[in-house]
């Protein structure tokens, strides 16, 4: 950030008697900014979408009345959410109750920060990115816990408690799933695990085909954030027709908005990082964005990059309205009997594999037989 | 769920129904002659997003109730207006009452009203709610119509009312939000 | 499942579920004492929509209590409808021309359809999967479209009547209803590639709740519940009544295809099975229907002798028996109206101990309970 | 198996426990017993062999106007016969012995019957109102019952 604002200041004089760390603060906190937009707006039209989705998969229809063909649909929803009345029960513990919804929705935003949407277009690239993401989504689960606890309801504490159970032990399988990623890129960054996949191998240089443990661990990854978000065959915390509404149950007006929203946010930024470390990320197949001026070649990988995030999303929002729900004990099992097993069992092929053929994947090898 | 005290004192027991009908002449959902012209839009705009916006609490008691469940189906879809089922009250603007109230129910028909933020309206589909119905005469366990409890909005006939009726229904109660002052001079 | 008392003191929680909850098919209330996620106890608390019918009978005639029938099980109101008719009937004797009985069977066999399908998708939306619940409503709607048809109504139809029905099928009914069948069957199996064989379903139901056969008998559990734990018994074939007779049928039982005998899942899928055989009764019926008047000669003020009655047809949610008794007025002496659900209640408290909360959900769903025949 | 049959097994075994055979009219037919001694015929009707009552099908209260009754009807799932059984009690304190440990069945029916017609089940495992709320006054379905003008300050 500080390399982009003393270019900021070379290239614009007028800055240049303003102290250095202004300017870097003020450009973080457009980008900030710009960051959240796209997120609010992604995570309304998100919305939007699930619900036209549902309609289809459904046999109806979906909004269709809201503005033109159910467009403003999202925009309606959230101001009505925003006007509500605010409804503390007179028992929750009050600081922890408005707390809550901050917490999750901070968790799912922050994670937006290290998501590296084209060429350049990333709002902070750290070296630690996968890390950073795993770190902060973990926020969302003391959201939930806080509202389950707070709300003085217990429908809502056992949302809450399902909810920290499922996470936690999700996130080991989502980790491990994502490491030979990083392994194949030799870096925690998102940015440079998308340009390892990048080069004239086209869709054959994704980590998904590298080799048949990837592979696997595309699915697997899937599966585990798939929990992970709260998604249909994993959605007990919320489980409407077991919980009411879960840990949620008392929340009204924007804090239960921030859930939903934080709830879209969570499945974005899931699909963000199969995008990123398994499809390529904004990697156009056999072509160099990076060539291009600045300006095309950002906006033809960030229309590559949401493509493929949002067609991840669409996959998600299928399963969710298709498959019918796990329940507590089977959750459980699934995760520390199956995924957390084979996560570990993959990472070890992946190392092994990248140990005895040097790094290379199984399209690099058959491309260098043919020259 | 305790009840909640920051809404207010609970509805008495005493009927305090001094609801709208839906039909009848119906002005204009525009701006009246006095009102400043920022305030209507914002009006505007606001009781758009509540009317566009009615999600419902799944509070279905009897006959009624499939048809509520029908009318949020394939056939009659009432998400097109943007309603969806909610199943807590505090998610909730519309309470649509379906079916028959006992009196062994009342006072969860109250509870559940009073734990719903507001703004909140409140359908009463089908005759059982109105008045009592079919068990008005003779039956020693059902309450005379919803509105002895809550505040109603819109009434619905039937027995049980068409799903088409309920839709004329929420469009009725669209109209009512759409008059709703919400800024400056109280209407 | 035992609960260890030596490890951390733990204390058990009492929860209330209900009369609101998403999942109790209506106003049941249960009250769950739980350790964590499982229950030790769950009480159904009902009554919550005792709407008097049983006094309501006393005090209106027998004709004007058709309508009430309606609203005993909203869900399979043609069934009750007929069940009156027929209980009346067999308490003052009276013959019923064979039009009537034939359109009864079929308007009770779709009803059946009909009653199953919400059976079958409610429980899928109680298991998380939404979907198939709507396809099923989707289905419905055509069953409501054809009594719309017949009846001018798509919920309570009151459309039998003592003596007959109200009115004969309207021109085209049956050709309509030979339409749907040829549309509905194949559904079926689209219902059961969709979600009845999911493995997460099966796993959610298989080896739940398991009532062997002699308790579900002791139970006094009638209906797919009964059939469910392997007991061959459906009054339509056992105590014929009507024109069942004439109809070649299947009695559909609990295999313990996917778990043990008399499991959650053995109970749905008599359900999904019951609606193929309700099918193959309606093409019998259409096929067969004899022409002739539909409605036998009743005074409209009708006195039955002196006399006590109990008539008990199956109807989709177990036996629904009527005991009447007359003493010669207008109006009956005592209407009892035992259901399916009402009897099936009792037993859930003994399935559900141990279970844990989303089991109760689906032990509330293979019941297929509603709450007007409990409460009445 | 006929009723009249049955009515002289029992009688055979009962004696006077057992009263009358109520044909006339009624389908099915009744045994009308002593109320004192209904639990013990019960567990005869469902262990002998050739009875081998297993399901209690239904289980009413009557209010006869002059006197209560208690109508069981019952059936064999094994001989796929039926029968009813029918115990009068007095008005003025209807009691009777329960079935719930004979057919567990019976217990919400006794329930029921105890909710709307006030009739007790002695040791009854769990006698408690079951579709009115427990403040709820009176006994409905009694021919006398008069309805409340006010419940919980709501009009009825």
């Amino acid at each position: 950030m500080e390399a982009l604002a003393i270019s900021l200041v070379n290239a614009v004089p007028l800055l240049a008697g303003v102290p250095l760390w202004t300017v870097t603060l003020l450009l973080m906190v457009a980008v900030a900014a710009v960051i959240l937009v796209f997120a609010l707006t992604f995570e309304g039209v998100g919305s939007l979408v699930l619900r036209k989705v549902a309609g289809d998969i459904q046999a109806r229809i979906g909004p269709n009345r809201v503005g033109p063909n159910g467009m403003l649909q999202f925009l309606a929803d959230g101001v009505k959410l925003v006007l509500k009345e605010d409804i503390i029960p007179a028992n929750a513990d009050r600081l922890l109750f408005k707390l809550a919804p901050y917490f999750v929705f901070v968790g799912s935003f922050a994670a937006f920060v290290v998501v590296p949407f084209g060429v350049g277009l990333i709002a902070a690239d750290l070296n630690i990115g996968i890390y950073y993401v795993m770190a902060v989504t973990s926020l969302v689960v003391i959201g939930v816990l806080l509202a389950g606890w707070a709300s003085n309801n217990k429908w809502a504490l056992l949302g809450g408690m399902r909810a920290a159970a499922q996470i936690v032990s999700y996130e080991i399988p989502v980790g491990m799933a994502l490491i030979p990623a990083v392994l194949i890129a030799g870096s925690l960054s998102l940015q440079d695990i998308v340009r390892s996949q990048g080069g004239l191998l086209g869709i054959f240089g994704w980590n998904l085909f590298h080799n048949p443990f990837t592979f696997f661990s595309f699915f697997l990854y899937f599966t585990a954030a798939q929990a992970e978000t709260n998604q249909t065959p994993f959605d007990l915390p919320e489980a409407e027709s077991e919980l009411v509404s879960g840990y949620n149950v008392e929340y009204s007006g924007i804090r239960f908005g921030l859930f939903f929203l934080a709830e879209f946010g969570d499945m974005f930024i899931v699909a963000a990082l199969a995008t990123a470390c398994f499809l390529g990320g904004w990697n156009v197949p056999f072509f160099h964005v990076g060539t291009l001026p600045w300006i095309w070649g950002n906006l033809l990988s960030l229309g590559v990059f949401l493509t493929k995030a949002f067609a991840m999303v669409l996959i998600m929002m299928w399963v969710r309205w298709t498959l019918p729900r796990l329940r507590v004990d089977q959750l459980m099992r699934m995760s520390w009997k199956y995924l957390v097993p084979l996560t570990f069992v993959n990472l070890l092929g992946v190392s092994l594999w990248l140990l005895v053929f040097r790094g290379k994947g199984i399209p690099g090898m058959i491309a260098s037989l043919f020259g | 769920m305790s009840p909640d005290p920051a809404h207010g004192q609970p509805p008495g027991p005493g009927p305090p129904p001094a609801a709208p009908l839906a039909h009848g002449s119906a002005p204009s959902p525009g701006l009246g002659p006095e009102a400043h012209v920022m305030v209507g839009n914002a009006d505007l705009f606001v009781n758009w997003s509540r009317k566009s916006s009615l999600w419902y609490l799944l509070f279905a008691t009897a006959c009624c109730g499939i048809e509520l469940m029908q009318a949020g189906a394939s056939r009659y879809d009432m998400d097109r207006f943007g309603a969806v089922f909610r199943a807590t009250p505090r998610q909730s603007d519309l309470m649509l009452v379906a079916g028959t109230i006992t009196h062994k129910m009342a006072d969860r028909v109250k509870r559940l009203y009073d734990q719903m933020p507001e703004p909140k309206y409140v359908i009463s589909m089908g005759s059982c709610a109105n008045t009592g119905g079919p068990f008005y005469k003779d039956s020693y366990c059902v309450v005379k119509g919803v509105d002895l409890l809550i505040p109603v909005d819109v009434y619905i006939p039937g027995c049980p009312p068409r799903p088409e009726a309920l839709i004329d229904g929420i469009m009725s109660l669209q109209k009512i939000i759409m008059r709703k002052k919400n800024f400056g001079a109280k209407a | 499942m035992t609960i260890r008392t030596d490890a951390l003191p733990t204390q058990e929680m009492t929860i209330n579920m209900g009369p609101q909850h998403p999942s109790t098919h209506g106003v049941l209330r249960v009250i769950l004492t739980t350790d964590g996620e499982v229950v030790t106890r769950a009480v159904p608390d009902m009554g919550y929509l005792h709407r008097g019918l049983e006094k309501i009978g006393e005090r209106v005639t027998y004709a004007q209590y058709m309508p009430f029938t309606d609203r005993l099980d909203y869900l399979a109101a043609m069934n009750c409808n007929c069940a009156w008719a027929w209980t009346v009937e067999k308490l003052a004797k009276i013959e019923v021309p064979a039009r009537a009985e034939y359109l009864r069977v079929i308007v009770c066999e779709l009803n059946r359809i009909s009653s199953h399908l919400i059976a079958f998708g409610s429980y899928t939306a109680d298991m998380g999967a939404f979907t198939p619940f709507l396809y099923a409503i989707r289905e419905r709607e055509r069953v409501n479209d054809l009594f719309e048809m017949l009846c001018g109504n798509r919920l309570t139809y009151n459309y039998a009547r003592v003596g007959g029905v109200s009115g004969d099928a309207p021109p085209g009914f049956l050709e309509k209803t030979k339409e749907f069948l040829d549309y509905f069957e194949p559904k079926l199996d689209e219902y059961n590639n969709l979600i009845s064989y999911n493995k997460i379903f099966v796993h959610r139901l298989a080896n739940v709740a398991v009532i062997p056969a002699e308790e579900a008998v002791a139970y006094g559990l009638t209906g797919p519940n009964l059939r469910g734990s392997g007991v061959p018994f459906d009054l339509r074939k056992d105590e014929p009544y009507s024109v069942y007779p004439k109809f070649d049928f299947k009695v559909c039982v609990g295999t313990g295809e996917r778990g043990t005998l008399g499991d959650c899942f053995d109970r749905y899928m008599v359900r999904i099975n019951e609606m193929r055989e309700s099918v193959k009764i309606v093409r019998q019926a259409v096929a067969q229907i004899p022409d002739g008047p539909v409605r036998a000669k009743v005074p409209r003020l009708f006195k039955p002798p002196v006399g006590e009655a109990y008539f008990r047809s199956e109807c989709p949610r177990g036996e629904t028996g009527i005991y009447l008794i007359s003493d010669g007025t207008v109006n009956p002496l005592r209407l009892k109206i035992r259901t399916g659900s009402f009897v099936t209640m009792n037993i859930f408290e003994k399935v559900t101990r141990g279970l844990m909360i989303a089991d109760v959900v689906a032990v509330i769903g293979s019941f297929d309970i509603i709450l007007p025949e409990i409460d009445r | 198996m006929e009723a009249q049959v049955l009515f002289d097994t029992l009688k055979g075994k009962f004696g006077d426990a057992v009263v009358e055979l109520q044909g006339e009219g009624c389908s099915p037919a009744f045994v009308v017993v002593a109320p004192a001694s209904v639990q013990e015929i019960a567990r005869f009707l469902r262990d002998d062999p050739a009875l081998s009552f297993d399901s209690l099908m239904c289980l009413s209260g009557v209010d006869y106007k002059e006197k209560f009754a208690v109508a069981y009807h019952l059936h064999s799932m094994k001989h796929r016969h039926a029968i009813g059984m029918k115990a009068f009690l007095p008005r003025e304190t209807p009691s009777l012995p329960t079935v719930d440990d004979v057919w567990p069945a019976a217990n919400f029916h006794e329930r029921e019957a105890f909710d709307l017609f006030g009739i007790v089940f002695e040791g009854s495992k769990d006698l408690r109102r079951i579709l009115l709320p427990e403040d709820w006054e009176g006994h409905p379905l009694r021919k006398d019952y008069k309805y409340p003008d006010f419940y919980h300050g709501i009009k009825v």
